[in-house]
């Protein structure tokens, strides 16, 4: 089993996507590091459209996450309701 | 008027029409005329339709994301700019990782721009070749942010003032020069893989992440900003250099020994260069997040043990040179330090001895290498200097024909011998730091006899000014040299003790904290 | 192994010979004193002999270390590109078989550099 | 303790980079767009070959007849460095997004007229393609060109193609039916009106020489394809049918307006170098035009009919006296 990452900058924004990933990924693992905030969980990671927009109390497309994004590991599917990381099998 | 019931389209439906629908098979003119470079290096590629886009920006998007990005990064500069926010580091010897920065690593983003360019151009896939078009814009944004935000720092500090000319000259430069040379020059799969894959992937978090976190530690803003910018773009480029890899592995068994082979190539390039990236965590970050050997645990062998075990399902195997990697962890920022120290007479940063209290996190940071190794030679160092006797070689050292670093390196089971490795072609002996150089070398040698060695060219008289004369009595080929290198000679080089930068800071910083 | 390119790819190299004004590379390192981190390159005229070497050259590029001044030469051990190998110091590097672009390391025995620790 | 740095005025050791001050003098800042341009690609001491183009090093001035002493004398008049490019374009894309939110909003495009949506279709909808192949051309000339100056807005310019070329999409989206994108294809790759136009980008797709690529691209088909179609054109459809297209393609009306600045300003620094330069910018410019006309005319016919002649002349006109403001010869 491997880990998948993702790592935000640290400011309002990113702190709303990270409480939902927080909720939909139980088994995330949160590393704080200056000015930086690193997400590791095993085997995959998904974000929901739905969940980062009730954190935020506004629509998002998952597409602005790139303005906060900092790094990834996995490979990426993008929908319009879900970003997933994964290693397959 | 009919009613036009439409399907809305999806995300992938609707880029796929934003993209590679705009292409189409050639019939004026024949589309090997038309993309000439993308069959000679034996890569079979069946169906280019199978390419799976990474991150589905439209245009639109791309310029309303980046936009919002640049907006805040220069307000950013800005304001770090108007408030001397430079006087707020932590000491000045931090600057001096600036300015490794700005004469090593941003010319390389900007030979990745060109780079992209052309293989977005030359690509046969409109999927590929639009992201390798986003990727090209995206890394004229990184020079140029990092320009914008360093480019305060030069207004007020030595060493950064001409960072392009000295980017294609100074003799340690070459070994990152070097570097995208060789991947711009290879064919455009092999750039793929060496720069969207190997270094994209495989390494570009060793780079920014340990060294932008530390930058924030150490209270430089700016830095840290464009430093993470650049980094949301990055995600993009990650899964562009996977899905590259991917691509070629699904589309005929024939590519897998040629791709591993780049790997194997690009993992070790890339490891070399990344070695003035440990040296800075190690040495020159007054305050430290992480150490080297620690950061390389994180992201190559953790991070990098995760990928290379998904790509086993299509036959990829770690690179041959990781195990020589996991040993040379403990060593290289030591022994990259203590070369840079000896020949500080000719870097355009400062060098210097780590302090009492850095010297014991080095010691706890590699219990197993550096007080056996590497602490007597720095105290040495140290009391000699104390003595006004500061070690200064002038003497040119051998380089690798292949990295172009020092032959500095030790041998993997003894690091008390200089590794040393040779090979004959054409009459010509070449020198190498190690297997996995010499390895590269044997493989295309018709390519590495090229190199611009900086040793070898001093001696040939190519890197002296036009106004030089060798034959004039009293010729002193260093001091010529530093002319070739544009340096002004006791301010941009030299020990960070006594310098002008450490001087003015004191000064101005001081000035500050009075009223 | 041959390089893979588009059409004929052949350059002649960098660092041949005749392209150093008459003289030829010599790399020289210290075992056993490795701060001096790599070994040294010097452009060097054939015709030389190699008691220069001994006499003005090493101790100027090595002169730093506080070992330098205890070498003795007739205990030295010289290695060639690996092999050992053995001078003979009145006579020229050509006449001595030294190549362009040969490497050379030599080893003095009990001398063990800084505090013992090969540096 | 916490340090009010703003207080201290100190006096910077030198204003901008040595490259810069060698250009503009020491005494004072640079802009971002100059310090993020000049100077910035390598001129010597490359270490390789290229493996895909052995006969050059890897940026070489010999990849076009074009000769400059200086080539960053080729400025752009916009300054666009990458940030000014983004915002600059976002603003035009914030402009974009709402011309087709209310055109889809007031539901526009079913109201307009089948005949004249028909005509926008035929004419509009295979230039996506054309945009395509603009992108491709400015690539090539940003990865083959010579110095930052050219071949850092060429970028830009390639990527507003493929920018066009998606806006262009989403008005056959937004007008057309499902099938509409893949009819236009077939128009493009088939129909009698586009192949002379096809085979002149396809031919321009194995050029060599770079400069004469932004000549037959952004000079001359640029500068007669866009009035042509963005004004001509355009004002025939708002005739018919009323501002629903004019609205969809105003970016593209909008971007020519700015480009020209750009391209006028590369062309007529390089002919005012020497008479050599003058003599073959003038060559290219006037066989590429000549090629030109007669690939538009098919288009133009289509959707002008009895008028194509006269508005084809004057297209010409004003392009030709445009080619002679920058000094060419045709």
């Amino acid at each position: 089993m491997s880990n998948v990452f993702i790592a935000f900058q640290t400011n309002e924004e990113s702190r709303c996507i990270i409480d939902a990933i927080i909720q939909d990924n139980p088994n995330a693992t949160i590393n704080e590091q200056p000015a930086m905030i690193k997400i590791d969980v095993p085997d995959s990671l998904t974000i929901k459209r739905s969940t980062v927009e009730e954190k935020m109390g506004r629509a998002f497309d998952l597409q602005e996450l790139q303005i906060h994004l900092i790094t990834i590991s996995g490979h990426l599917d993008e929908s319009d309701e879900e970003f997933t990381l994964s290693w397959k099998q | 008027m009919d009613m036009r019931v439409k399907k809305k389209l999806g995300i992938k439906e609707r880029y796929t029409v934003m993209t590679r629908d705009l292409g189409w098979e050639t019939t004026f003119q024949p589309m090997d005329d038309v993309f000439p470079y993308d069959k000679f290096e034996g890569i079979k590629i069946h169906d280019w339709d199978k390419w799976e886009d990474p991150f589905r920006l439209t245009m639109d998007a791309y310029w309303k994301y980046q936009a919002e990005k640049e907006r805040k990064l220069y307000a950013i500069i800005d304001a770090f700019n108007q408030n001397n926010g430079h006087l707020g580091v932590t000491d000045a010897r931090y600057i001096n990782t600036l300015k490794l920065f700005l004469t090593g690593v941003s010319p390389l983003e900007y030979m990745a721009h060109r780079g992209f360019a052309h293989t977005g151009r030359q690509m046969r896939g409109v999927g590929p070749r639009v992201a390798c078009q986003m990727q090209s814009l995206d890394e004229i944004r990184h020079i140029q942010t990092q320009i914008h935000s360093i480019s305060n720092y030069n207004k007020y500090y030595n060493g950064f003032h001409d960072f392009t000319h000295m980017h294609s000259r100074l003799w340690y430069l070459s070994v990152p020069r070097s570097f995208f040379d060789d991947a711009i020059t290879a064919g455009p799969f092999e750039y793929m893989v060496a720069i969207g894959f190997a270094f994209e992937y495989v390494l570009t978090n060793l780079l920014f992440v340990p060294f932008v976190s530390g930058a924030a530690y150490n209270g430089d803003m700016a830095a840290t900003t464009f430093g993470f910018s650049a980094q949301s773009d990055e995600a993009r480029h990650m899964t562009l250099g996977l899905e590259c890899i991917k691509f070629m592995l699904e589309q005929d068994p024939d590519n897998l020994p040629i791709v591993q082979r780049w790997i194997d190539k690009w993992t070790w390039r890339g490891i070399r260069v990344l070695m003035l990236v440990g040296t800075m965590m190690d040495y020159m970050l007054p305050k430290r997040v992480m150490s080297w050997k620690e950061a390389w645990e994180i992201y190559f062998e953790q991070n990098g043990g995760a990928l290379f075990n998904d790509l086993a399902r299509y036959g990829i195997k770690v690179p041959k040179c990781a195990e020589q990697a996991g040993i040379d962890k403990e060593h290289i920022t030591h022994q990259t330090w203590a070369a840079l120290y000896q020949y500080g007479a000719a870097t355009d940063f400062h060098t210097w001895i780590p302090n009492p209290e850095e010297l014991d996190w080095l010691s706890a940071k590699y219990p197993n290498t550096f007080d056996k190794y590497y602490r007597p030679r720095l105290e040495h160092w140290a009391e000699e200097a104390k003595k006004g006797n500061r070690f200064y070689t002038k003497t040119l050292p051998q380089l690798c024909q292949v990295c172009q670093v020092p032959m500095f390196f030790t041998e993997p089971d003894d690091p008390t011998k200089i590794s040393y490795r040779e090979s004959d072609f054409k009459e010509e002996k070449y020198h190498f730091c190690s297997d996995p150089c010499k390895e590269i070398f044997d493989h295309e040698p018709e390519k590495y006899v090229q190199a611009w060695l900086p040793t070898h060219q001093v001696f040939q008289g190519n890197c002296f000014t036009e106004e030089a004369d060798p034959a004039a009595p009293g010729f002193d080929p260093l001091a010529e040299l530093l002319k070739y290198y544009h340096f002004n000679n006791g301010r941009d080089n030299m020990d960070f003790e006594g310098s002008e930068d450490q001087k003015n800071f004191a000064a101005w910083r001081n000035e500050s904290v009075k009223n | 192994m041959a390089v893979v390119a588009i059409e004929k790819y052949e350059f002649s190299p960098a660092d041949s010979q005749e392209k150093f004004n008459g003289n030829q590379v010599l790399y020289i390192g210290w075992e056993d004193h490795l701060m001096f981190c790599a070994p040294f390159a010097f452009a060097f005229p054939p015709t030389m002999i190699f008691k220069e070497i001994l006499d003005k050259v090493i101790p100027d590029a090595f002169g730093y270390h506080p070992e330098t001044s205890k070498i003795d030469w007739s205990q030295a051990e010289w290695f060639k590109s690996g092999k050992s190998w053995k001078p003979d110091v009145n006579k020229s590097l050509v006449e001595n078989g030294l190549k362009h672009k040969d490497v050379l390391r030599f080893k003095t025995p009990g001398l063990k550099g800084i505090k013992g620790s090969c540096s | 303790m916490q340090i009010d740095l703003r207080t201290v005025s100190i006096k910077p050791l030198r204003y901008t980079f040595d490259h810069i001050a060698k250009r503009i003098g020491a005494d004072k800042p640079a802009s971002r767009y100059l310090e993020g341009t000049m100077d910035i690609q390598a001129v010597t001491n490359f270490h390789y070959r290229p493996l895909w183009d052995p006969k050059h090093t890897i940026f070489d001035t010999s990849r076009t007849a074009i000769k400059m002493k200086d080539w960053y004398a080729l400025k752009d008049p916009r300054q666009f460095y990458y940030g000014t490019y983004t915002m600059a374009r976002a603003r035009m894309q914030e402009a974009a997004d709402s011309n087709f939110d209310f055109v889809e909003d007031r539901g526009l495009a079913d109201k307009f007229p089948a005949a004249a949506a028909k005509l926008a279709l035929e004419v509009l909808l295979p230039l996506r393609h054309l945009e395509w192949g603009g992108n491709m051309n400015n690539m090539y000339i940003c990865a083959y060109g010579y110095g930052t100056a050219i071949t850092q807005p060429c970028n830009y310019q390639a990527m507003d193609h493929l920018g066009m070329a998606q806006y262009i999409t989403r008005l056959g989206l937004v007008l057309g039916k499902d099938d509409s994108l893949q009819i236009a294809k077939s128009a493009w790759l088939d129909g009698a009106m586009w192949q002379e136009l096809r085979h002149y980008i396809e031919d321009t797709f194995v050029m060599k020489d770079w400069f004469e690529l932004f000549v037959a691209n952004n000079l001359v088909l640029d500068g007669l394809l866009y009035p042509l179609v963005y004004q001509h054109i355009d004002k025939v459809l708002d005739d018919l049918g009323g501002p629903a297209v004019s609205l969809m393609t105003q970016f593209q009306s909008e971007w020519f307006v700015e480009s020209v600045k750009w391209v006028d300003a590369c062309i007529k620094v390089s002919v005012a170098e020497s008479d050599e330069n003058k003599a073959q910018l003038s060559a290219w410019a006037k066989a590429w035009r000549d090629r030109a006309i007669k690939t538009l005319l098919p288009l133009a016919k289509h959707a002008l009919g009895t008028d194509a002649e006269s508005i084809m002349e004057s297209v010409v006109g004003e392009f030709n006296s445009r080619a002679a403001k920058l000094g060419l010869v045709l």
